[in-house]
C-alpha cells in the first residue's frame, strides 16, 4: 500500500484508565497507522503546555504504568513506539529496553536525544537496536542539516520531524517551505508532528512531501472539551485527508 | 552551527506556557522567523529600503592611524554600525520587526530599554512605519541619561520611567518601595504586561534567533565590503551583550568559513563566559519568557554598576553560547580600566569615540594586533564597533576622573 | 566668482598690522593658501589618508521617507557631514591645517569655540598629528556642555573656560567681572594672545577662503556621488554660519555650474541676509583680524541665544557674500520654531538628529520641495547636512518644551 | 632694448623734501625704468604698515603736494606714475587728472580700481585716457581670470600684478605658480609688485615670465634703517637682478 502514514499520540492513561483504552483502540480503527504512547516524564521539558497538562492529570492516580502498557499492547495490533525523555533512563536504559522489548513494545523515540545527548547519540542508538527495538529519532528545525541525512538513515520504521520547538503552541511557522527543504535530506520515510495544528498545516506538510504526519495535542485538547469519543472523530477525518492527498 | 541548537522551553511547573505567550506578545512574522530556523531568509524589498534610508550599507573603515600608532604589521578594519542613525546596530532589528508589525495591522509597540540604545531604535522604526510606541526605560537611567529620553519622545515615543503606575507589576514594585530605581527585569515584566493587557506587541531587542537574523545584516555586508576590497579577514571580533551584534557580525563568516579565528569579548565585571553556566535559564529576569539554553549567571544575577549598560546581561545567545562551548568560538574578558585605555587609543586615533560595550572588542583588537606584531603575522583583523559613545560621555567623563 | 573679491585690509588707524599678526599666529602653508588664490589645489596625499582614515567619503543618501512624508515629486539626497567622528564638517579643515602645523614643526595649536564643534575637531586633528592643542571654549558652552568638554580632553586637549587668567585680555575681563559668561568675541581674542605669546599657532574654523578651499571636498565628493548614480541637481541648500560648510558644498557646483538655485540658509533671529551691510568689517569681535568685505551686521552685533550656536555670528565668508550680493547665490531666513518643526520632520523619517544649524537648511528643503509638489516638478535638491544633533539634545528638549 | 623693466616706487616726500628728491634722481640713475609716486591718501586701505608709516611722516609737513610733484618732473625723465586712490577723487576726478597731464605726470594707478569701483572701471579708464594720460591698472590673485585678461588689454604701460593682498607683509604665497599661471592671462607687459619680499621673490617672478618688478616697501625699510643712499644702492642691485635674469 502506498498511502501515507497517520501516526497517533496518546498519554499513557489519559484522561482516566477506561477512557485511555476506549481511545487507543477507536484511534487504530480510526485508521492509525502507528501508536505513540507518551511515558509519564519526570519533566516534560520539550512538551507543551496541553501534553503537561494531559501528564499532570495522569501522574495524580497512575502507578503501574507497565501494567497498563502491556494492557494496550493486547488493545492494539498496530506497531507501538513509546515516547519518553532519555533523561529520566540514562542509568537504567538496559533495564527500560529489556521491559519494553518483554512487554512487546515496537519502537522507542526520545525527543531530547539529538538535543541532550547530541555528543553519544550513536551508542544510545546502537543500544536500542541491540535491544530488538526500533530506534525512531526525533528531528527538528534547529537540526543541522548534515545530521538530519545522518540520523534519516539510521532512523528505524521513519524519521519523526517536529516543525514547531513545542507541542500545542501554534506558533507561525513555515510548515511548507521548512518540509520541502527537509524533504530533501531524508533518506527514508520522513513523519511530520509536534505541532501540526490544523488541517490546513497537515495538508501543507503532505503536500510538502512528508510521508505522514504524527498527531497528538489535538486529541488531547479534543478530549478535554468533547471525551475520547469527539477525539476519535478526528483521527478519522485525518485519516480521509491523508488518502486524499 | 555543528550541533542542533537546544529548543526554548517552559519551567518544569509552569503555570503558564511562556512560549505561548510569546504567541501573544510578538508580532507573528518575527515568531515564524524566531522558529523557522530557514537557512537564508531573504530581505523584504521594504526593509530593504528601510535600511538604505537609515544609510546603510554602514561603512568599513581601515583603522590606519590605529595601526600605525601600534606599529603593528596586521591590518585592521572594522564595521561602523555608529554610522546608523540611532547610533547602533539595534535598528537593524528593530526596523524589520516594526515592518512586520505594520503589515499585520499592529498600530502599537512596547518595550523596555536600559541604557536606552533599544528603546531610540524601537521609538524611531515605530515612527517610521506610523505606529506608536512606549518605552519602559529603567529610573535610574531615566534620570541619568535624559539625553536618550529626549531622543526617543522626538521621535514620538511614551517614555515612561520604570517602574510605573501603569502595570500591575509596576504597581507591586511601587507599592514596596516607592523610591525603587527600576531594573531592565522590571521594565521587562511592565513592558511584556503592557502590550499584552493593552492588545499592543512587544518587540524583543537581543538574545533570540530572529534577532541575530535579522542583525545578520551586518557581516553580510562586511564579507561583501571586504570581497570589493580584496581582502582576507583572519581574525573577527565583536563584543556581547546579549549576543546579537556579535552574532550577526560574525555568524555569516563563520557560515561560510571565512576567518580563523572568532573572538566574543565579554566584560571582566560580568564574567559569564569565565564563570557563567551552560544551562537552561530564563532569557528575563522576571522569568515571564520560555527557557533557553545558553552560557548564563543566572536570572538573578545582579550586574555591577560598570558603564557598559549593554553588557550587562547575564546571558548569551542560545546559537552563540553553543559555538563558545564548542570552541569554535574564543572568548575575553576585559575590565574597565583596560577597555578605557582601549577607547582613549581608538579615539585619539581615529577620532570615533566609541561605546563602552564597543570599547571591549577594541580592546581585543589591540591585544590581538600587539600579537601579530610579536610574532610579525599579517594578519587581517576585522571587528564590529557595535555603535558611538556620544550620548555615553558622562560614563566617560567618570571613568577619565577614576581611572584616567 | 564673477568679480574680484575685496582683499582683507588694515583699519585706518592702526596701532598694528593685522595682517602681519596673522603671519605671526598662522600656520605657513594656511596663510599661503588663504592668500595664494589658486584655482585648483591638490590635497596632500597626507591629508587625503587622514581623511579616510576618518570615514570620507562622507554619505550622499536619499532621503527617500522625507520625499514620501511630503509627497513631493522632488528628489531629496543630502550629503551627511554628521557621519565625521567629530559629527561635523568642522574636521575637514582642521585636519590639514594640524597637518600643515605638523609639518611645519609647530607642536601646540590654539583656538576658541563656543558651541564645541570646531575646538572638538581641533583637538582631534591635533592630536591626530601628535600636537598640543588648547582650546579657549565659551565659558557659558563650558558649563552648558560638559560633555563637548569631556570629548575634547578625551582627545587630549586642555580646556580653558574663557575668560581664563592665562592672557592679559582674560585678566582684564574677570577683572572687570569675575563672573563674565564670557563670547566667542572675547574666546578668540585669548587664543590669539596666548598663541602669540607662547609661540604657538592659532587655527581659524570658518569664514577665511582658506577654509571654505579645505571645505571643498564636501562639494567634489558630492558631485561626484551624483554623477554615480547619474543624477543632475537641480537645487542646492545650506546653512550659513561663517559660510565655510555652505561655500565648500555649493562653490564646486558653481564654478562647474551645476545645479541651477543655490539657497544660503540663515537664522531669523541672526538676520544678516535680510537686514546685514556689505561692508569692511572685522571677523572677529576683538578686532585683532584683519578687515574683510563682507555682509555683516557689524562685528559689535551680539546675537541672542538662540540654539544654533554656530549661526550666531555676525557676517558670511567674503566669496559668499559677493555671491549673494551678485544675486548668483539665493538665501533664505527662518526662526526657530520652523526650524524646530523641519528637524521633528527630519528625525522622524530619516531617523537622523540634525544640528540645530543643519535644520536651518531642511527647512528650506522642505519649503523646496513643497514648492515642487504644487508645481509638479521632478526637481532634484542636495543639501549638506552639516552635522548631527546628538551633542545639542539638551537644546532640543528645551525647544521642545517652548515650541514643542 | 628687450630688458625687463624695474618699476620704482617712491612716497611723494618722504622721508623729507630734500632727501625725497634725492632719492627718486637716485632711483632713476640706478636704473629704474618707470617711477611711482605715492600720493599721500585719506586711508591707504590696500597698503602695508610699512607704506602707512611714510605715509603717516609725510602728512606732518606736506603741504604743497603738486609743487613737490613739479619738482619731481623736473628732476626726472622717465615716465612718472601716480599711485592714489581712486576713492579720495571720484567727486573731483577731472580736475585730478587735468592738473597731473599739466604737471607733466605720465599715468595713473588706482589700486581699488578693480576692487571698490569694478562695475565702473571702463568709465574711469576712458576718462583717464580722454585726460591724455596713461591708465596703469592694477590686479591681484582675487581678480577673476576672465577679467585679468580682459584689463591686461586696456592697461597703458604694462598690468601691474601684485602678488600679495598688501605690500610689506611677508605672507606665504607661492610667487612662482601665480605668475606662472597670470602670465597665460596678459596680453601686454606683465609688471609684478605689491609685496615682494626679496631677491628670491624676485628672481622667481621674473623667471615665471614677468616683464619687470615694482619695488616700494624694500626702500622704504632701507631708508628707515639705513637712509636714501642705501635704498638706491637696493636699486642698483636690483638693476643688477634683472639684467642678469
Amino acid at each position: 500500500m502506498n498511502l501515507k502514514m497517520l501516526v497517533s499520540y496518546a498519554t499513557l492513561g489519559y484522561p482516566n484508565r477506561e477512557d485511555y483504552l476506549k481511545l487507543v483502540k477507536g484511534l487504530v480503527d480510526a485508521g492509525s497507522d502507528i501508536l505513540e504512547i507518551g511515558l509519564l516524564p519526570k519533566y516534560a521539558k520539550y512538551d507543551g503546555p496541553v501534553i503537561r497538562r494531559s501528564y499532570k492529570q495522569v501522574s495524580s492516580w497512575l502507578k503501574d504504568s507497565w501494567g497498563l502498557l502491556e494492557e494496550t499492547r493486547r488493545a492494539v495490533n498496530v506497531p507501538l513506539v513509546i515516547l519518553t525523555y532519555l533523561e529520566d533512563w540514562v542509568s537504567s536504559l538496559s533495564e527500560l529496553l529489556t521491559k519494553m522489548r518483554e512487554t512487546g513494545i515496537d519502537g522507542v523515540l526520545f525527543p531530547d536525544l539529538l538535543i541532550d545527548f547530541v555528543d553519544e547519540y550513536e551508542k544510545y542508538v546502537q543500544e536500542i537496536k541491540a535491544h530488538g527495538l526500533k530506534a525512531v529519532i526525533f528531528t527538528s528545525p534547529s537540526v543541522p542539516d548534515p545530521l538530519i541525512h545522518k540520523v534519516s538513515m539510521l532512523s528505524d520504521m521513519f524519521l519523526y520531524y517536529g516543525v514547531r520547538p513545542t507541542t500545542g503552541v501554534p506558533l507561525p511557522v513555515s510548515v511548507d517551505s521548512v518540509i520541502t527543504r527537509v524533504r530533501t535530506l531524508v533518506d527514508n520515510k520522513l513523519v511530520v508532528g509536534f505541532g501540526l495544528s490544523d488541517i490546513n498545516d497537515m495538508k501543507k506538510a503532505l503536500n510538502a512531501g512528508a510521508d505522514g504526519i504524527a498527531i497528538g495535542t489535538i486529541y488531547i485538547e479534543e478530549i478535554e472539551k468533547n471525551g475520547v469519543e469527539s477525539a476519535i472523530s478526528l483521527a478519522r477525518t485525518f485519516r480521509g485527508i491523508i488518502n486524499g492527498a | 552551527l555543528p550541533k542542533p541548537l537546544p529548543p526554548p522551553r517552559d519551567p518544569p511547573d509552569a503555570e503558564f506556557s511562556r512560549i505561548d505567550l510569546l504567541r501573544k506578545i510578538m508580532p507573528s512574522e518575527v515568531l515564524r522567523q524566531q522558529f523557522t530556523v530557514e537557512r537564508f531568509v531573504s530581505i523584504p524589498k521594504e526593509v530593504r529600503e528601510a535600511y538604505i534610508n537609515i544609510g546603510r550599507p554602514t561603512p568599513l573603515i581601515r583603522a590606519k592611524k590605529l595601526e600605525e600608532f601600534l606599529n603593528t604589521p596586521a591590518k585592521i578594519y572594522f564595521k561602523y554600525e555608529g554610522a546608523t542613525p540611532t547610533g547602533s546596530h539595534k535598528i537593524n532589528t528593530a526596523l524589520p520587526q516594526a515592518y512586520f508589525s505594520m503589515k499585520e495591522g499592529i498600530d502599537h509597540l512596547v518595550t523596555e530599554t536600559g541604557a536606552g540604545q533599544w528603546g531610540t531604535s524601537v521609538a524611531l522604526s515605530a515612527r517610521m512605519y506610523g505606529l506608536n510606541s512606549t518605552i519602559f526605560m529603567v529610573k535610574v537611567s531615566y534620570e541619568q541619561k535624559p539625553q536618550r529620553r529626549t531622543i526617543m519622545q522626538l521621535y514620538g515615543a511614551n517614555v515612561f520611567a520604570s517602574p510605573t503606575p501603569h502595570t500591575e507589576y509596576g504597581k507591586k514594585v511601587l507599592n514596596d518601595n516607592p523610591n525603587h530605581p527600576g531594573s531592565l527585569g522590571i521594565a521587562m515584566s511592565e513592558a511584556i504586561e503592557y502590550a499584552l493587557s493593552n492588545g499592543y506587541k512587544y518587540l524583543v531587542g537581543s538574545v533570540l534567533d530572529v534577532v541575530v537574523l535579522h542583525q545578520s545584516v551586518i557581516g553580510l555586508e562586511t564579507m561583501r565590503q571586504l570581497q570589493e576590497i580584496d581582502e582576507e579577514p583572519d581574525t573577527l571580533v565583536g563584543c556581547v551583550g546579549g549576543g546579537s551584534n556579535f552574532g550577526g557580525f560574525s555568524f555569516p563568516f563563520i557560515g561560510s568559513k571565512k576567518g580563523t579565528k572568532y573572538i566574543a569579548v565579554g566584560s571582566y565585571e560580568v564574567p559569564k563566559f569565565s564563570q557563567g553556566a551552560y544551562n537552561y535559564d530564563f532569557p528575563d529576569s522576571a522569568g515571564l519568557l520560555p527557557l533557553i539554553k545558553m552560557i548564563t549567571l543566572g536570572r538573578d544575577y545582579v550586574p555591577p554598576p560598570i558603564y557598559s549598560g549593554g553588557l550587562r546581561y547575564h546571558g548569551a545567545a542560545p546559537s552563540l553560547s553553543m559555538l563558545i562551548k564548542e570552541k569554535i568560538v574564543d572568548w575575553r574578558e576585559y575590565n574597565e580600566k583596560e577597555i578605557f585605555e582601549a577607547a582613549q587609543v581608538f579615539l585619539q586615533t581615529q577620532g570615533i569615540v566609541p561605546a563602552p560595550e564597543s570599547s571591549h572588542a577594541i580592546r581585543a583588537v589591540i591585544d590581538e594586533a600587539l600579537e601579530a606584531k610579536r610574532k610579525n603575522e599579517k594578519k587581517v583583523i576585522v571587528f564590529n564597533l557595535s555603535g558611538h559613545g556620544l550620548l555615553d560621555l558622562p560614563n566617560y567623563e567618570s571613568m577619565m576622573k577614576r581611572i584616567g
